[in-house]
């Protein structure tokens, strides 16, 4: 059975909605809900990449190159606010953080 | 010369009103009183020039004022027989109370002041007898009511004072209300407020009709009786006179001035100077007899008791602007005017004689407190008698011609209201002499009743006081006798020329001659009538006023308390109109627009965004999920709605 | 210099004093501020200069446009357009001429002078712009900027609600404006242009112009205001310190009326002669109305406030009865207007900057202690009654001439406003100068210094000289009013034909 | 090809398996090993659809980078994760219907989708030959050619994302001496020296 372009969408769809899924599971920790947002990037990535491949496309990966970028950027911005907080707060339970509350 | 005479007591007003101060008292006093007596004198030489000397009408031009499209009306005046014969009275009655005013007003502070607001309404009165348009009237007429309203409110301290003042003013508005929708009438329907246009198109419009609030009515009809609403405010005919008998608070020359002689008959002299609209509309005429004749008959009634010597004489003045316009309704335009002309110098002469008596008596006015002045004030007592004399229509005095002539005219009228006016002018000349007896005997004769310290001061009035008020009783008693034949005689269209118009089938001049025999004589009749039951009521058995009084306590309540006008005018104008605006203010700007307008559109606001802040729980997760299922709902939404 | 850029010169100029005070004056010690307000007194006065340099160059005689300058501004259709006719060169005069007299009024404001009077003339230069622009985005550019100063002004040196006068009058002033920007885009799709002049010649659809109408009518009904969209204006005029009521007053409100005769009538007499009706009967309930409310007023400047609503009443009245006289009127009683309730609020000022409060019941008796101002006052309260002899008679007399013309009932109606203004401004002059001087704090209360005689005293003269002798305002305007009328007559006759050829078929 | 296939359905069953355990382990530590895990194997998934360089800088950036970040940080923090993983099937069925919508409806889509003959038309950087070019190489061309801006702006985001972390991190600690230029630049003899006359025979107190 040849493997082609919709086979990786596939999987691409599974680790997205996995991602979704993760976020709603695990609200409470932030770390999780940021590692599904990386699923959910890695899954975008997946697909750009299967569609450059499958028309010849550069730009796809030039474009899930510009991702990963973001994808670090935000990764680390994250990560950082996440310590702040606990440095600040001593817990990094979603359920705190709630001070935008109009 | 026509310039000097309305200029100078401006230039006077001007003076003495900024100069005042550097002036001082006497100079300006003595300056606009100088003003007054050169134009005084410069009016007699208009009125022989031009109203015995026979001149055809002509105008003076003197500035453009308001030109828009075709409304025209420049600041002129209109020299014809009308307007000299009111020249003269005004500028001589003014010159007098002037001289008059600087012995009454010596222990004011504010001279300067009062003699700046006299001049500026003679100005003003000037400008109204002179005009050429009606919009120049117009100035006049509310240029006098200025000054009338400054003069009452003279002693501003008073509180009653202001409140007169305020009334004039505002009742008066309600008259020039009616005047200035007769002058845009004019002038939609004529096309100008010239008087020469308006006359001379005046017989194109007989028995046409326009629209006018929804109603065709017919257009002269409509336009004299709106003037004439005009006039009743100004000249205090039934129903707009309430303001006169309060305006009394202002100084006593003002009173004799402004609501004798001259600011009162503008009205009469408006409805003269329109003559050839008035007789082109009979039933206007019918109306202005009516209310000319109920005036005289109602403010005489409430003359019988009033007790403030002023108010007497104020509702006396009423009373007799009633005769006028009686005479005018009937057609007979010289009448009036020469009744206007008589008039002015008995009605001066008594309120400046009541003015010295209240400066005699240390400003009391109440009558009930007088008495037995005589041998204290033998002049002023000699000079009200005459006043009075006049007033009542003494044989061969100023108001036998002018008063009595009125009465044969009612009888000769042929309008519908004649025979009405002719019986109710003829009581109110009754009453006329029971009041004017009553006011005599009330004030000179009988038993002092004023308290003993101030019948010590009693003081008869220096001679700027004296002197005017003799040349006022030489009026009174000659001025019937000279001008009778001029005015009102055969041949008085000739007197008269193109000032005052009568159509040809209007012949009441030569009819009113010729009534029967008893008509000249009732008048008379009913003089000494009144004369005799005052003199048995006040003199004979003072206790019958009280007896009578006390017998009819709601006719005298009623008479007292005015016919009880001005509760009414409270009850149901001003109330209503404080409480509408009242209503409106706070239900109508701050409940309805501001509560539906911005204020209700910005607490929605509030409110909805109250509720919507409620969805921002701050919660990241809350806003994770809002996003995601809003991913689910868009591709659902692409996959099976839209997209096709 | 050339007269081609002269108006350029006098609506920039208050704005250079700006320039000139913000970069210049930067200390905040009192002879800066001493500077500053010479600084900006000075600005006013040339610009006021400059303005009679128009006024000379004018020649009332030609209706049309005068002393243009057009300069491309923003592509091809949008120019920057200015001009003056004999309408609008009234009010740039009426600006200039006040704006001195707000400065010196504002002698004593103590708190962000610098500020304050970069506001005013930055205002003024605006409002000088929305009457010489002739290309409806200047226009609109003028009359929107406008809002700002004003709305500051209002909201920083105002009084104790300030905060909300200041949001109600820029919210209600906005939302009219959002409707004329929306009709003015319409309007340049349809003509094609944005330049006034060619829309003035332009015919629009009549369908198209009931929309256009009713968008500048929002606009224009709030400014002037008109009831029942009147309510901000009570609010901002208490608010406000003296010399903002005074230009709220004098000049911004007459930008509503300005606009009826630059848009509304002529470039849509279709709508304009449909809907006076309605304007009619909107000037009628204003004038009755808000002189009723008058009356029971208890606040000085909410008295002057109302009653400037009502005198309102009196102008969009003639605007819209198509005469000459109504227009006429309405001009000059826009301009009239523009010093008697400037100067009553100057007054009212007087006695604030004594006393501070506005509270009618707080005063009494002031004659005994300030003859001029009772003098004064008296003037201006006779001028707002309309006392012939006045300037302020000769506009409501034309109005109402016009309008008994146009209907007899709202002739009728707005005549007895003449009996009310009466009531309602005897009754304050009463209260506050007649009477006896009873109350303490009055008894120190002194008279009218020179800068208050100095601001005043021109007011004074130029009411009574313009009553008497209203020449100079009509003539100047008469040559514009009478082609305006012209024009306005003849799209309606054409427009009557057409449709009695339509009604043929 | 079979082995081609082989390893496709190899990697991607360890991704779907490896994502899955990111989301449903208790210990977070876990999670990010899995997460690592999840990684390697979409790299291996790139290299078989032929984008080698993505494979690697995926491996590079995710697993070498930011894995070991998230690593970092759930190892430093102190953090009671029972505590946080209570009431974690509280919203199990909103999330799994969700998730489970989705990945329906994307499946739909594999199922029914066709390439548009136009996209062929719309290609901007056609990919040379394999056997000319490299994969690294044929990137390279384009990024730091057409998409240099791009290329800048994926630099900038990175520096400000930096400098943002540690902005966010950086904490000032009292008490520590720290050089301050201006200071020393505006030292005078003033502030600085201090003279006394000292008497004989006492010397400085």
């Amino acid at each position: 059975m040849e493997v082609g372009l919709s086979h990786y969408l596939t999987v691409a769809a599974i680790i997205f909605s996995i991602g979704i899924f993760g976020i709603f599971l695990n609200r409470k920790n932030v770390i999780i809900i940021l590692m599904s947002i990386e699923l959910m990037l890695l899954a975008v990535n997946i697909n750009l990449v299967a569609f450059s491949t499958h028309l010849g496309d550069l730009m796809g990966q030039v474009f899930a190159l510009l991702v990963l970028t973001v994808a670090a950027g935000e990764a680390a911005i994250g990560l950082a606010i996440l310590v702040a907080y606990h440095r600040n707060r001593g817990s990094i339970a979603v359920e705190d953080i709630n001070m935008m509350k109009g | 010369m026509y310039h000097a005479i309305v200029f100078l007591p401006l230039l006077g007003a001007i003076l003495a009103g900024f100069g005042g101060r550097i002036l001082g008292a006497k100079a300006s006093s003595y300056l606009t009183s100088g003003f007054l007596v050169i134009s005084a004198i410069l009016s007699w030489v208009a009125f022989f020039d031009v109203a015995i000397g026979q001149k055809a009408m002509f105008t003076v031009e003197v500035l453009r004022w308001v030109n828009s499209g075709a409304l025209e009306a420049n600041w002129a005046f209109r020299i014809d027989t009308l307007t000299v014969v009111m020249l003269v009275v005004v500028n001589t009655v003014s010159a007098l109370v002037h001289i008059y005013s600087i012995g009454y007003m010596s222990h004011d502070p504010h001279q300067p002041r009062f003699f700046s607001y006299l001049s500026l309404f003679t100005f003003a009165m000037l400008m109204l007898v002179t005009s050429d348009n009606l919009l120049q009237l117009f100035f006049g007429w509310e240029g006098v009511g200025l000054a009338s309203y400054l003069l009452i409110g003279f002693w501003y301290k008073k509180p009653t004072a202001c409140a007169a003042a305020i009334k004039a003013f505002v009742v008066n508005r309600v008259g020039d209300f009616g005047f200035a929708l007769g002058i845009f009438a004019a002038f939609a329907v004529f096309g100008s407020i010239g008087f020469t246009e308006v006359f001379a198109k005046a017989p194109e419009q007989v028995g046409k009709s326009f629209e006018f609030l929804g109603m065709e009515l017919d257009i002269l009809t409509t336009i004299c009786l709106l003037l004439f609403m005009g006039a009743m405010g100004k000249s205090a005919q039934f129903l707009l006179h309430t303001w006169l008998p309060d305006a009394m608070e202002g100084p006593t020359p003002v009173s004799a001035l402004i609501h004798a002689a001259t600011m009162v008959t503008a009205g009469v002299f408006l409805v003269a100077r329109c003559s050839p609209l008035f007789e082109h509309a009979p039933v206007a005429l019918t109306v202005v007899t009516f209310v000319g004749a109920l005036t005289a008959f109602f403010a005489a009634t409430v003359g019988l008791v009033q007790n403030d010597i002023k108010r007497v004489i104020a509702y006396s003045t009423c009373s007799q602007l009633g005769y006028m316009f009686a005479a005018l309704g009937l057609g007979a335009y010289g009448v009036a005017i020469f009744h206007l002309f008589t008039h002015a110098f008995f009605k001066a002469l008594l309120f400046l004689g009541s003015g010295s008596v209240i400066h005699a008596m240390s400003d009391e006015q109440d009558m009930r407190n007088m008495g037995g002045l005589r041998p204290h004030l033998k002049m002023t007592w000699l000079m009200m008698l005459i006043g009075t004399l006049a007033l009542t229509g003494f044989p061969l005095t100023a108001g036998y011609f002018s008063k009595d002539a009125i009465i044969e005219v009612a009888y000769a009228g042929h309008n519908a209201m004649a025979p009405f006016a002719f019986w109710f002018l003829l009581i109110a000349a009754f009453m006329t002499s029971f009041y004017s007896w009553r006011l005599m005997f009330m004030t000179f004769h009988g038993r002092p009743r004023a308290s003993s310290e101030v019948m010590s001061h009693v003081h008869e009035a220096p001679i700027s006081m004296m002197g005017p008020l003799l040349i006022l009783a030489v009026g009174a008693l000659l001025a019937g006798a000279l001008f009778k034949t001029n005015f009102i005689g055969h041949d008085e269209a000739l007197f008269w020329g193109e000032a005052l118009y009568r159509l040809p089938t209007n012949k009441i001049v030569e009819e009113f001659h010729n009534v029967p025999g008893w008509v000249p004589l009732a008048p008379a009749v009913m003089m000494a009538a009144g004369f005799a039951l005052s003199w048995l009521m006040y003199i004979r058995d003072p206790s019958i006023p009280g007896r009578l009084a006390q017998q009819h306590q709601p006719l005298y309540q009623f008479l007292l308390n005015k016919w009880y006008f001005d509760e009414i005018y409270d009850f149901l104008l001003v109330r209503p109109a404080m409480w509408i605006g009242r209503f409106f203010w706070k239900r109508g700007d701050g409940w309805l627009i501001d509560g539906f307008g911005p204020d209700g559109v910005s607490a929605r606001v509030l409110d909805m965004t109250n509720r919507i802040v409620r969805l921002q729980t701050g919660f990241v997760y809350h806003y994770a999920f809002a996003m995601l299922i809003g991913v689910a709902a868009l591709v659902t939404y692409y996959m099976f709605g839209g997209a096709h | 210099m050339p007269t081609n850029s002269l108006l350029t010169l006098v609506t920039f100029l208050p704005l250079a004093g700006a320039f000139l005070i913000l970069f210049l004056l930067r200390d905040d010690n009192e002879t800066s501020i001493r500077n500053v307000r010479y600084v900006s007194l000075w600005a006013t006065i040339f610009t006021f200069l400059l303005s009679l340099l128009v006024w000379s160059n004018f020649d009332p005689s030609n209706p049309g446009f005068q002393m243009v300058e057009k300069h491309s501004w923003l592509g091809n259709s949008i120019n920057y357009h200015v001009g003056v006719d004999g309408i609008s060169i009234l009010f740039v005069l009426l600006t200039t001429f006040l704006m001195p007299g707000c400065i010196l009024a504002s002698w004593g404001v103590k708190t962000r002078v610098k500020e304050y009077m970069i506001a005013f003339l930055v205002l003024e230069t605006l409002m000088i712009g929305v009457f010489v622009s002739l290309d409806l985005l200047l226009f609109y550019l003028f009359f929107e900027g406008g809002l700002i100063p004003m709305f500051l002004i209002i909201g920083i040196w105002g009084g104790a609600r300030r905060v909300y006068a200041s949001f109600k009058f820029f919210l209600y002033t906005l939302l009219g404006s959002v409707l004329m920007l929306l009709a003015m885009m319409a309007m340049y799709w349809n003509a094609g242009t944005t330049d006034i002049p060619t829309l003035l010649a332009h015919d629009f659809p009549v369908d198209l112009q009931t929309w256009l109408w009713l968008a500048f009518f929002a606009s224009f009904a709030v400014k002037m205001p008109m009831w029942p969209v009147h309510t901000w204006l009570p609010d901002a005029h208490v608010e406000a310190p003296t010399a903002g009521s005074v230009v709220l007053a004098a000049i911004l409100l007459k930008m509503g009326g300005y606009g009826f005769l630059r848009f509304s009538l002529p470039m849509f007499p279709a709508a304009s002669d449909y809907f006076a009706p309605l304007v009619f009967g909107m000037s009628v309930i204003a004038i009755v109305y808000t002189s009723l409310v008058a009356l029971m007023q208890e606040d000085m400047k909410k008295l002057i406030a109302y009653s400037s609503v009502a005198h309102m009443g009196f102008v969009t009245m003639g605007i819209f009865t198509g005469t000459v006289q109504g227009i006429e009127g309405g001009i000059f009683q826009m301009v009239s207007h523009g010093f008697i309730s400037g100067a009553l609020f100057l007054c009212v000022g007087v006695v604030y900057d004594r006393m501070h409060t506005r509270e009618i019941a707080a005063y009494g008796g002031l004659v005994n202690r300030m003859p001029i101002y009772a003098f004064t006052f008296m003037v201006f309260t006779m001028a707002n009654v309309g006392l012939p002899g006045t300037s302020g008679f000769v506009g409501e007399f034309l109005t109402l001439a016009g309008a008994f013309k146009a209907n007899t009932w709202v002739a009728a109606f707005a005549t007895t406003g003449v009996i009310l203004s009466a009531g309602y401004a005897l009754w304050l002059y009463r209260k506050v100068v007649f009477g006896a001087l009873e109350k303490e704090n009055l008894k120190t209360i002194t008279d009218m210094n020179k800068r208050e005689i100095a601001i005043l005293a021109p007011l004074i003269v130029l009411t009574i000289f313009f009553g008497v002798y209203p020449a100079p305002i009509i003539d100047a305007m008469d040559a514009s009013v009478t082609q305006l009328i012209d024009q306005y007559q003849a799209s309606l006759a054409a427009l009557e034909s057409a449709g009695k050829v339509a009604e043929a078929q | 090809m079979a082995i081609a296939g082989l390893f496709f359905y190899l990697f991607s069953a360890i991704t779907v398996a490896a994502a899955f355990m990111v989301i449903a382990s208790r210990n977070p530590v876990h999670s990010v090993l899995f997460l690592i895990l999840a990684f390697f194997n979409s790299a291996g998934l790139f290299i078989l659809m032929g984008a080698e360089f993505l494979a690697m800088i995926l491996v590079v950036v995710y697993v070498g980078a930011v894995a070991v970040l998230f690593l970092f940080v759930v190892m430093m923090l102190d953090i009671d994760f029972t505590e946080l993983r209570q009431g974690m099937l509280q919203y199990l069925p909103v999330g799994g219907i969700i998730g489970l919508i989705l990945l329906v409806e994307l499946i739909f889509v594999l199922g029914s989708w066709a390439l548009s003959p136009e996209a062929v038309a719309t290609i901007a950087d056609k990919a040379p030959e394999m056997a000319n070019v490299t994969n690294t190489e044929a990137i390279g061309r384009i990024l730091y050619t057409k998409y240099v801006y791009l290329f800048q702006a994926a630099g900038i985001v990175l520096l400000i994302a930096m400098v943002g972390a540690i902005v966010l991190t950086l904490r000032h600690k009292e008490g520590v001496k720290r050089q301050s230029i201006p200071q020393q630049v505006a030292r005078t003899p003033a502030t600085a020296i201090e003279v006394r006359k000292v008497k004989s025979g006492e010397g400085l107190s």
